[in-house]
C-alpha cells in the first residue's frame, strides 16, 4: 500500500518529540477523526528553523508526512518553510494512496500553525501565511475525550 | 520476514488443504454443468447434493432450506431484501442492531430509503443486544427481526435463543446473520428459532466466494438473482460445483473439530488477553470477556492509532486487523466500537486479533512481546500521551 | 464407456489446466483479504488488479470500468435493475429480445411486474434481432436498450455493432449478455458502443462462481449486494480472489488462442453441420448458418423428442443439450427456439452441440455416425413418423 | 436422474411397434407439450390381452414407463390391465424423478384409452373405465402441426 520511502519514515521517524520553550508550536487535526498533529519550532534570530520536532496520533501516512515534512524545513528560512506545501512532501515520500492525501495535509497545516504562534509570540506578521483553520489550543482534545 | 502469523482468521481463513483437495476434481475432471442431463453432470449433481446434505445436517435443518451463494454478503442481501418484499403487505417495519455487518447495516439503510422503518437497536457495553428492547421494539408492522449471530469485531455472542423465542412469539420472522459463527459454535436452527441464516465459506476453512442462506420451509422467499432453474428457481447461475464441494468439506472437518478447536482456541485467547492487559497498561478488551468467539480478542489501546499499529506489526509479520476488514481502508471509526461506547480516538486504537487452529502459544507470545514494544513507542510519538 | 466426448461446452467449460495452476496459491498460500492493511494481503489485491487488467484489455475499457460478480446471471440481473432503478425519473421503458437468456427475460419480467414496460422484440427465422426493430422500439421513455451478444442455443450473434449505434444515436443506454461471446470473438465495448457487458467465467475455461459486469464511466451504478467497500463500494463481499485470478488466466488465454480456435472450432462446426443436414433427414439447423458462434450446432430432428436424444447419445458418452442447461431439466420448449418460428413438437426435438478446441475430428463423426442410428430408432418409436 | 431400470427399458424397450387391425387402439398426449403416446391392443375373445404394442414420443421416461406398462398388460385380463396403476408401472420402475412422474401418468391414460376404443368397438361397457379426456383421434395430431 505504501511506497518504500513511507515505510521508512514511518518505520523511523524524524525529529520525534518535543522542544521546550518552543518559538512556536502548533496542534492540528481532531482525535475524533483519528489524527493528530503536533509541531515545535525552534527558530532562531535570522528567522532560521534552527530545529523542529513532532507527534502524531495517526495513521501510517500521518507519521511519514510529519517526519518528512519536518526534514525538510528544517535549516531552513521562514519563508522557505512556508512553501514547503504537502505536494511537496508526497513527491518526497514517492506519493500516497488517495485516500491518504489528506493525512499529508495534516504536516502542512501543522507547520503553519506553528508559525501563526511563532508570529503571534514575536507579534510580527508573516507575510503569506493565513490563520490556519484547524488549529487546535492546548487543552482542547483532553477536554474532548 | 520470518515465519508468517496470520491472526486476522475473522477476515478470511487458509483453505484446509482437505478441501482443495475436495474441490479439485471439479475444475478439470467433473466439470459438468449439474442442471445438464447427462450422467456425466452427474457427479457435480451428486456434489452439490452432498455438501446441502452436510450443511443441513451441521444446522439441524432440511436439504431444501438450504440456499447456496456467493457469499455472507449476498445472504444478507437477498434475505433482507426478501422479507421486505414478500412480506410488504403485512408491515414496513424491520429491527436490527447498530453492530450488524455493513452487509446487513446498508441493505437495511438502502430499504429506509425505500419506504421501510428500520430500528437500530442500541448495544451494552460488550455489545449485547438487550433482548427486552428487541420485544419492546416489535410493532404490528414489523415484519423482520435481524440480529447477528457473533460479531465480528469484537466476538461477542448475541442471545440468539431469547431473541428466537420473542421473534416467534411475537410471530415476527428472525433472520440472523452467522457468518461469523457458522462452524465456531454450536446452531440449531430449529432450537433456536431462526427462520433465515447466513453464512460464508471463507471464514471456516472454505473457499472464497462462496456462501448460503437457510431459509425455514414456509417462508416466502423471492428471488433475488432471476433467471435459470437453479437452487430450487430461487437463486438463478450455473452452480459453483467446486466452491459448493469445498464448502461442504470444509463443514464437515469444522463440525467434527469443532469442540477440540473451540477448547484450544478458547485457552490461547485467554492467554492473549490476560498478557496483554497486565503488560500493555492503559489497555482495554472489548467484547465480552467470557461469551465472546473462542478465536477473538479485541484490544483499545489509548493514545495510539489503529492502523499505526497494524503496520508496525505487519512489520513483524504479524497480520492483524483494526475492525472489520471491509472498513479497514476507511478511515471511519468502527460502527460497533462506538455502540459500545467508545469515544472516537479509542475506537480509532483497537486492534483485533483471531486464531485459528493453527496459531500457536508462541505465536501468542511473540505478538504480544511485539505490542508491547511498538504501543510503547507509538505512545512516544502521540501528542495524546503524557506519561 | 469408452472416452467422454463432451459437445456442450456452452453450458460450461472444463478449466484449463493453466487456469487451476493461478488459482491454487490462492487457497492455501496467499489466502489474504484483499482489503487488509498488511503486506501478505498485498498478494491477493494483486491477484484482482492483474486480473481486471486483463479482462479491461481484452475489452478495451478501463480496469475501472470492470467490476467482478458471482457469474452471468448477476451481471445480467445487477446491470438492469440497476438501471432501472437509476434511470427512474428519466423513464420506465425497457427494450430487450424474446431470445434472450432467463437472467435477462425473467429479470425483465419481474420489473414489469414492478411498474416498467417491457418490449420483447421479435426475431428473425435466423434468430437475429432487427435493427430497425429496436430503433422503432425506442421512445422517450426507454432507459435501456438489453440484447444479447450471442444466443446460447442457436450461438446466432446479434448485430450488436448496429444496436450500439442506434442505442448511441437515441441516447438510450445499452446493455449486452455477452456470456457466450466473450473469450469466442473479439469485443471491444467503445467500438461497439456498449454500456454494460455481462460475462461468465465458466464458458471460458475458468471457474464456475465468477463472472463480470462491465460498466462504462459515467453511468450511475447503484449497488446489488450492499455491504463492505469492496469494488469500488458498488458490489460488496469478500472478493472471491482465487476465481478472479483463475478468470483473468482464462481470458488471457481465451484471447491468445481465439483466432486459431476460432479457425479450427468452425471447420469442425462446418463439417458436424454438413454431415449431418446430408445424412440425417428430415433436419434443420438452427441459427444462422454463418453468423454464429465458432463452435455452436443446433439441429431440430423431426418426429423425436429431444431428451430421448441426448439420453441415448449419453449411452455413447457422448454429452449434448436440448437447449440451455438451465432449462433442460424442465418441460417447456425452448423460447428461442419458438422465437425464430419452430412449432412446438420441433421446438421439442432440438439438439445442440457446443465444440471447444478439444474436440477432435474423429469426436464429430463418432457422434454423426450414433446420431444417425438413434434418431432413425426413436423415429421408428415416433407415432408421429411414417415413412 | 433416471433409475438402472428405467435405462434398461429406455435402452431396451419392449413391445415397440404397431399391431395391424387391433382390437382397441388409443393415442394420448400432446405433441405441443412434447409427448404423445399410441397403445395397440389385441384382446382375444375371453378378454385376456394377447399383445400389446407401443409408439412414444417422449421423454426417457415416457418411453420406459410405456415399456413396462405394455410388460404388465400384456397376457392380463381387460379388468387386470384396468388395474395396472400408474404407480404401479412407478413402482416396478424403482421410481421416476418429481418432474417426471406426469409421464407415467401418459401410460395409464393410453391404455385406458385403448381400452375405451376396444369397448367402443365391440360395443360393451368395461366396469370402471371412464372416458379418457386426452384421447387424440387420428390425424388430430397432424393437423395441429
Ligand atoms: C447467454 C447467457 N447469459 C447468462 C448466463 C448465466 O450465466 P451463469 O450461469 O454464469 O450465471 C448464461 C449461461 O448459463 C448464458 O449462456
Ligand atoms: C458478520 C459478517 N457478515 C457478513 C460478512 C460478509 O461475508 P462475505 O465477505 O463472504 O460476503 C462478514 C465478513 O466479511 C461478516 O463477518
Ligand atoms: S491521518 Fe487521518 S487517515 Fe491518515
Ligand atoms: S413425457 Fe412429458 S416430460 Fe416425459
Amino acid at each position: 500500500m505504501y511506497t518504500e520511502k513511507v515505510m521508512e519514515h514511518f518505520n523511523h521517524p524524524r525529529n520525534v518529540g518535543e522542544i521546550e520553550n518552543p518559538s512556536g508550536i502548533g496542534t492540528v487535526g481532531n482525535a475524533k477523526c483519528g489524527d493528530i498533529m503536533r509541531m515545535y519550532l525552534d527558530i532562531d534570530e535570522s528567522g532560521v528553523i534552527q530545529d523542529v520536532k513532532f507527534k502524531t496520533f495517526g495513521c501510517g501516512a500521518a507519521v511519514a508526512t510529519s517526519s518528512m515534512a519536518t526534514e525538510l524545513i528544517k535549516g531552513k528560512t521562514v519563508q522557505e518553510a512556508l512553501r514547503v506545501t504537502n505536494k511537496a512532501v508526497l513527491e518526497a515520500l514517492d506519493g500516497l494512496p488517495a485516500q491518504k492525501v489528506h493525512c499529508s495535509l495534516l504536516a502542512e497545516e501543522a507547520i503553519h500553525a506553528a508559525l501563526w504562534d511563532y508570529a503571534e509570540k514575536k507579534g510580527i506578521i508573516i507575510e503569506g501565511l493565513v490563520k490556519p483553520k484547524s488549529d487546535i489550543h492546548e487543552g482542547e482534545v483532553e477536554e474532548e475525550a | 520476514m520470518s515465519k508468517l502469523i496470520y491472526l486476522d482468521n475473522a477476515a478470511t481463513t487458509a483453505v484446509h488443504p482437505e478441501v482443495v483437495a475436495e474441490m479439485l476434481p471439479y475444475f478439470t475432471e467433473f466439470y459438468g454443468n449439474p442442471s445438464s442431463i447427462y450422467s456425466f453432470a452427474g457427479k457435480s449433481r451428486q456434489a452439490v447434493d452432498a455438501s446441502r446434505k452436510i450443511i443441513a445436517g451441521a444446522l439441524g435443518c432440511s436439504e431444501k432450506e438450504i440456499y447456496f451463494t456467493a457469499g455472507g454478503s449476498e445472504s444478507d442481501n437477498w434475505a433482507i431484501k426478501s422479507i421486505a418484499e414478500s412480506y410488504r403487505s403485512k408491515g414496513n417495519h424491520i429491527i436490527t442492531s447498530k453492530i450488524e455487518h455493513h452487509a446487513v447495516l446498508h441493505t437495511c439503510e438502502y430499504l429506509a430509503k425505500n419506504g421501510y422503518e428500520v430500528t437500530y437497536l442500541d448495544v451494552d457495553g460488550d455489545g449485547r443486544v438487550r433482548p427486552e428492547d428487541v420485544e419492546a421494539s416489535i410493532r404490528p408492522e414489523t415484519i423482520l427481526i435481524t440480529i447477528m449471530f457473533a460479531n465480528n469485531e469484537i466476538g461477542t455472542i448475541e442471545p440468539i435463543r431469547e431473541i428466537g423465542r420473542i421473534a416467534k412469539e411475537h410471530n415476527v420472522l428472525f433472520h440472523t446473520d452467522a457468518v461469523q459463527a457458522v462452524g465456531q459454535v454450536p446452531i440449531d436452527v430449529k432450537e433456536y428459532n431462526i427462520d433465515m441464516l447466513s453464512a460464508s465459506s471463507h471464514k471456516l476453512k472454505g473457499p472464497k466466494g462462496i456462501g448460503f442462506l437457510y431459509v425455514r420451509n414456509g417462508i416466502k422467499l423471492t428471488s433475488f438473482i432471476h433467471g435459470g432453474g437453479q437452487e430450487r428457481k430461487k437463486r438463478a447461475g450455473t452452480e459453483n460445483v467446486p466452491g459448493i464441494a469445498g464448502f461442504g468439506k470444509a463443514m464437515e472437518i469444522a463440525l467434527e473439530t469443532m469442540e477440540v478447536r473451540a477448547e484450544y482456541e478458547t485457552e490461547l485467547r485467554d492467554h492473549l488477553i490476560e498478557r496483554v492487559l497486565a503488560e500493555i497498561p492503559h489497555t482495554k478488551l472489548n467484547g465480552h470477556r467470557t461469551d465472546r468467539l473462542p478465536n477473538n480478542a479485541n484490544f483499545s489501546f489509548e493514545f495510539v492509532e489503529g492502523e499505526s499499529v497494524l503496520i508496525m506489526l505487519d512489520m513483524q509479520g504479524i497480520c492483524g486487523s483494526s475492525g472489520s476488514a471491509c472498513t479497514s481502508g476507511s478511515l471511519d471509526p468502527s460502527h460497533v466500537l462506538l455502540a459500545i461506547g467508545l469515544p472516537h480516538e479509542k475506537a480509532h486504537g483497537s486492534l483485533r486479533l483471531t486464531l485459528s487452529d493453527e496459531t500457536t502459544r508462541e505465536d501468542i507470545d511473540t505478538t504480544v512481546d511485539a505490542l508491547k514494544v511498538l504501543i510503547e513507542r507509538l505512545r512516544n510519538m502521540s501528542p495524546l500521551y503524557e506519561d
